[in-house]
């Protein structure tokens, strides 16, 4: 595993000069992926905040070899990369012969939870070695904070707003890692960048692999999530806590491992209450939902420890 | 309307919006957005590299594993360096911006 | 070396594609395309080919790999038909726009719906605007010889743009006939390799493919396709000069059959010039005097050389296998009558609407579509502007 | 021989009426005709009644349509006649091959047909000769006889190299195969 000093000489990978929004959890995560990887690397990135924000022409922030397709297809484009890499490398051509590369494509939410889930569920069950990085902020926060399949109960988006009769949205989110780890692919884990050492091996690791990876990231959204810029990880770090968002790996579809028990599991108001988007979860009348949205953590952080053997 | 004079013609620029050269983000300066300014107070950095890791803008100078300073061309002051410093005394400071040290590197 | 053998569209397609060896085929089945991706598939299975093929879970990533694959440097094709080319849409703009040069077979279907799977062109016409080289065969012999000439065109480095290949469903694409096959080795001098000038696997020059491009220079990347769409005029006939050297068979943008003394005339694409060819031959024997011209490119549209082949023509029968739902007739009614707007001659034109859904279209047909030709140069009026042949009233 | 000669096939799906059209298209291209062989395709399913064509000339073939005025036509199942027109444009000098064990004379009354009528019972032959009713591979050498596109030494010496690749997983059914060929050329029979 590398230290911060290893990884720093593996840094430039992403340039400044990108124009993502000042405290954006992407460009934190996307710098520690890219640090994470050993060898040249190619990206495939969806649509989205990322992508609109870091190739702006005649501007590219990737010191990478980097391509944007569309929105729903990140997945598909660097399985075509990556198909490309190893008909070129066996035919000998363009020297690739002895060069190792790192297919890695990221997404948002909105990229891989629902336009783009079909591209990656194909993409991860044909089996390439691609990486896919989810950065999940939950919401299209690229179009103005509308929500998707990851946008959490309760949160207040601009198409599920928060109005007199509809308390935000009704729904839970898609637990995407766990429908990823139900295609069996060798590596699939959660991480968040507030724990850039967890987050670094697991990249580590998904890239040792030969086959498919995904790593759903939680990524801070401060203008989605209503948080002041500063606070971002420190926000992370309470999703954590709360175990609204576990930090866990699988391994070929069955194998759960628990990377982080937290010694006193916070409860969900202190992931919850810093962000304006759940504030009207804390009227009088809307007590329940949090209840709710309780026991619905609670129930699944047991059958991911009970998943990951801890409990019986 | 006239077209802006130092803009490539189609002619004299790669076809299919290809961009030739990588990671040239960082000639454009995105320092301007800035309303705080992180300021590295030398003498209390433990050179833990925090402010490396959980930098956005890839706005923090690090050579040889230690903390250089920051990078005002591309810091958007978000703040999160200073909150995330652990020093005992914090050794980054976001000082509110102002119009005479905006450009100063 | 040539040698002639009975094969069907799809096989002399996945035949075709076999030959030309790309680095990535992405591909999804359709009818009627299926055979085409079950036939490489078993290529690639025997080990016939060493092709990386990518058996991808739609249409909209086949050509989505397709362009990842051609972006990092790889030959790459693919095939589909009707609602998959539809599906690919959004992407097929992508691959014109990024300059990528895939080719992909397109075998040509009704767009849904109600749903039919049967020949029409209403799948290629869909595209027609999104900055594909087009290419349209007879039979099954065009449809291999444009597949290898596609090669060529979309890589020339004046071009760099995808190229379609049409072929009719089921009509071509599942009928036998003979077709001249060219010799591997011969394929393989044709076609050459690929040596793009970026790409993304050049590890030592990373570049970045589809960025974000605003108000700023977006349209001076459209501009730079139509130039690239203008220069494959020239490209698309030095290849077809150089492929009749291989083979001996010549093509040009368009076909030109009976046309010089003719006065009246047909346009038409695809399988029915072929019908179109034996009514001719029949009318001739009575003395009639008609030709036909078989446009074989459709993008880029070679408007002037169309105009100086039918100049002398007095009436033209513009035969759309497609609607435009514009009511003015079809997508190639509406080319050829803005081609011929400047022209000097003064050559009247109606338009067939025909065969849609697969409705066959005869050599009795296209003799009545003929005499509906010669009724205007005859009497000189246009009756009906736009005539939907074949539809029960 | 007309310049061009065009077959029509009726059978049931599953019977092989399109992969008899595409052996005699094959046959004949490897022996330097111009052919086309295609099937008109439908949401049909095994049993519904389907139809294949051939065209062979000495010239190629341009007309890219379904056949309208058949040189001959073949029916592979006799149970088609009277639920379709199995002779609807076939011209009047033109003939017909019947699978049924019915005489020539019987059958033409039945469809009432006046040209030449040949019948041939396929299915007794391929069973006595492949164990299974495939009655395409017989009506194949009739219609070859009747046509006199070749003779039977040249057609089997053709057809066989089809059938080696076409079952080059099952050799054993080849001479089964060619013998139905063979028994076709000499029980294909008109009145």
């Amino acid at each position: 595993m590398a230290t911060l000093k290893e990884l720093s000489t593996r840094a430039g990978k992403f340039s400044g000069g990108h124009r993502l929004c000042p405290g954006c959890g992407a460009g934190i995560i996307v710098r520690q992926v890219l640090a994470a990887a050993k060898n040249p690397v190619v990206v495939a990135c969806a649509t989205g905040c990322l992508e609109v924000s870091s190739t702006i022409y005649p501007y590219t922030a990737w010191n990478t070899s980097f391509i944007h397709n569309a929105f729903e297809n990140a997945a598909a484009t660097i399985s075509g990369v990556e198909a490309a890499y190893r008909s070129l490398k066996r035919r000998k051509k363009f020297g690739l012969e002895d060069q190792e590369f790192d297919f890695i494509a990221f997404g948002g939410d909105g990229g891989t939870y629902d336009i783009g889930f079909q591209s990656l569920s194909g993409a991860m069950e044909r089996g390439h070695k691609i990486l896919y990085i989810c950065y999940d902020n939950g919401a299209y926060m690229n179009t103005g904070i509308q929500r998707s399949s990851a946008t959490p109960m309760g949160a207040n988006t601009t198409t599920s707003p928060a109005g007199k009769k509809i308390p935000g949205k009704t729904q839970f989110k898609k637990e995407l890692t766990d429908v990823m780890a139900a295609h069996y692919i060798p590596y699939v884990a959660q991480a968040a960048p507030s724990n850039w050492k967890d987050l670094t091996r697991k990249v580590e690791k998904a890239l040792s692999i030969d086959g498919p990876s995904f790593i759903n990231v939680l990524s801070v959204c401060p203008r989605g999530w209503r948080t002041p810029e500063e606070k971002g990880l420190e926000i992370t770090r309470t999703a954590i806590d709360t175990c609204f968002w576990p930090l866990f790996e699988v391994e070929n579809g069955t194998d759960y491992t628990i990377n982080y028990k937290p010694k006193n599991k916070r409860p969900i108001e202190e992931w919850l209450k810093p962000q304006g988007r759940f504030k009207h979860l804390f009227k009088p009348e809307n007590k329940h939902l949090i209840e709710k949205i309780q026991k619905h953590i609670d129930n699944r952080w047991e059958m991911l420890l009970r998943r990951a053997g801890e409990i019986d | 309307m006239a077209t802006p004079a130092k803009k490539p013609g189609w002619r004299d620029i790669p076809i299919g919006g290809r961009i030739e050269e990588a990671g040239n983000a960082h000639k454009y300066h995105v320092g301007g957005w800035r309303i705080r300014r992180p300021v590295w107070v030398k003498e209390n950095c433990i050179h833990c590299l925090f402010c490396w890791v959980f930098c956005p803008d890839s706005a923090v100078e690090v050579h040889d594993g230690k903390m250089h300073g920051f990078d005002y061309n591309h810091c958007k002051g978000c703040g999160i360096c200073a909150q995330e410093c652990p020093a005992k005394d914090k050794a980054i400071e976001m000082r509110p911006e102002d119009v005479e040290n905006k450009f100063d590197n | 070396m040539t040698k002639r053998i009975a094969l069907t569209g799809n096989e002399a397609m996945a035949l075709v594609m076999k030959q030309i060896n790309p680095d990535v085929v992405a591909a999804y089945p359709i009818t009627p395309q299926t055979e085409i991706v079950q036939i490489f598939s078993q290529f690639v299975a025997d080990g016939e080919i060493d092709t990386e093929f990518v058996t991808v879970e739609s249409e909209h990533s086949a050509m989505s790999a397709v362009i990842g694959a051609s972006a990092a440097g790889a030959r790459a094709m693919t095939a589909t038909s009707a609602n998959g080319l539809a599906l690919m849409w959004e992407v097929v703009y992508i691959a014109a726009s990024c300059r990528l040069p895939i080719v992909m077979a397109v075998v040509n279907r009704a767009l849904s719906g109600p749903i039919n799977i049967h020949c029409d062109h209403s799948d290629a016409m869909g595209m027609r605007d999104s900055g594909w080289i087009q290419l349209f065969g007879e039979n099954a012999q065009e449809a291999y010889d444009n597949a290898l000439m596609a090669v060529r065109i979309a890589e020339h480095k004046d071009v760099m743009l995808p190229v379609a290949v049409n072929m009719d469903g089921f009509i071509i694409s599942h009928a036998v006939e003979n077709i001249e096959i060219v010799a591997n080795e011969d394929v393989r001098d044709f076609v050459g390799e690929y040596n793009p000038e970026r790409y993304l696997l050049d590890v030592q020059n990373p570049i970045t493919v589809g960025p974000v491009d605003l108000q700023d220079f977006y349209f001076e990347h459209k501009r730079q396709q139509v130039e690239a769409m203008k220069k494959a005029k020239n490209v698309i006939q030095k290849i077809a000069d150089e492929f009749v050297n291989l083979t001996g068979r010549k093509y040009s943008f368009f076909e030109e059959y009976y046309l010089d003394d003719a006065e009246i005339a047909l346009v038409a694409m695809g399988s029915a010039a072929g019908t179109a060819k034996a009514a001719i031959d029949e009318l001739r024997e009575q003395g009639i005097k008609v030709g036909l011209l078989k446009l074989r490119v459709f993008r880029p549209f070679p408007a002037e050389e169309i105009v100086r082949a039918l100049s002398h023509i007095k009436v033209v029968g513009v035969m759309d296998r497609a609607e435009s739902f514009n009511t003015m007739g079809g997508p190639l009614f509406s080319d050829m009558r803005s081609a011929m707007y400047d022209g000097e001659a003064n050559v009247r034109m109606i338009n067939i609407i025909y065969g849609l859904g697969g409705r066959d279209i005869t050599v009795t047909d296209i003799k009545n579509i003929i005499q509906k030709v010669k009724d205007v140069n005859n009497t000189g009026k246009i009756e009906n502007l736009v005539i939907h042949y074949g539809v029960r009233e | 021989m007309a310049q061009m000669l065009e077959i029509r096939w009726h059978g049931r799906g599953g019977q092989g009426s399109k992969t008899a059209s595409i052996l005699l298209g094959k046959v004949c291209s490897e022996a330097g005709k111009y052919i086309q062989a295609f099937p008109e395709y439908g949401p049909e399913r095994m049993g519904a009644p389907v139809i294949a064509y051939n065209r062979i000339s000495d010239e190629r073939i341009t007309v890219h349509c379904q056949i309208e005025t058949p040189d001959l036509v073949v029916v592979l199942d006799s149970t088609l006649i009277g639920a379709i027109d199995v002779v609807e444009g076939l011209k009047e000098d033109g003939k017909i091959i019947i699978n049924t064990d019915l005489e020539p004379e019987k059958m033409k009354e039945k469809i009432g047909f006046n040209g030449e009528l040949y019948t041939i019972d396929a299915n007794k032959i391929s069973e006595e000769e492949l164990g299974r009713a495939f009655p395409n591979t017989p009506l194949l050498g009739a219609v070859v006889k009747v046509t006199s596109l070749f003779t039977e030494d040249e057609f089997v010496k053709l057809i066989r190299k089809e059938f080696e690749k076409k079952f080059a997983h099952k050799p054993e059914v080849i001479d089964g195969n060619i013998n139905c060929i063979r028994r076709a050329f000499q029980e294909v029979k008109s009145e």
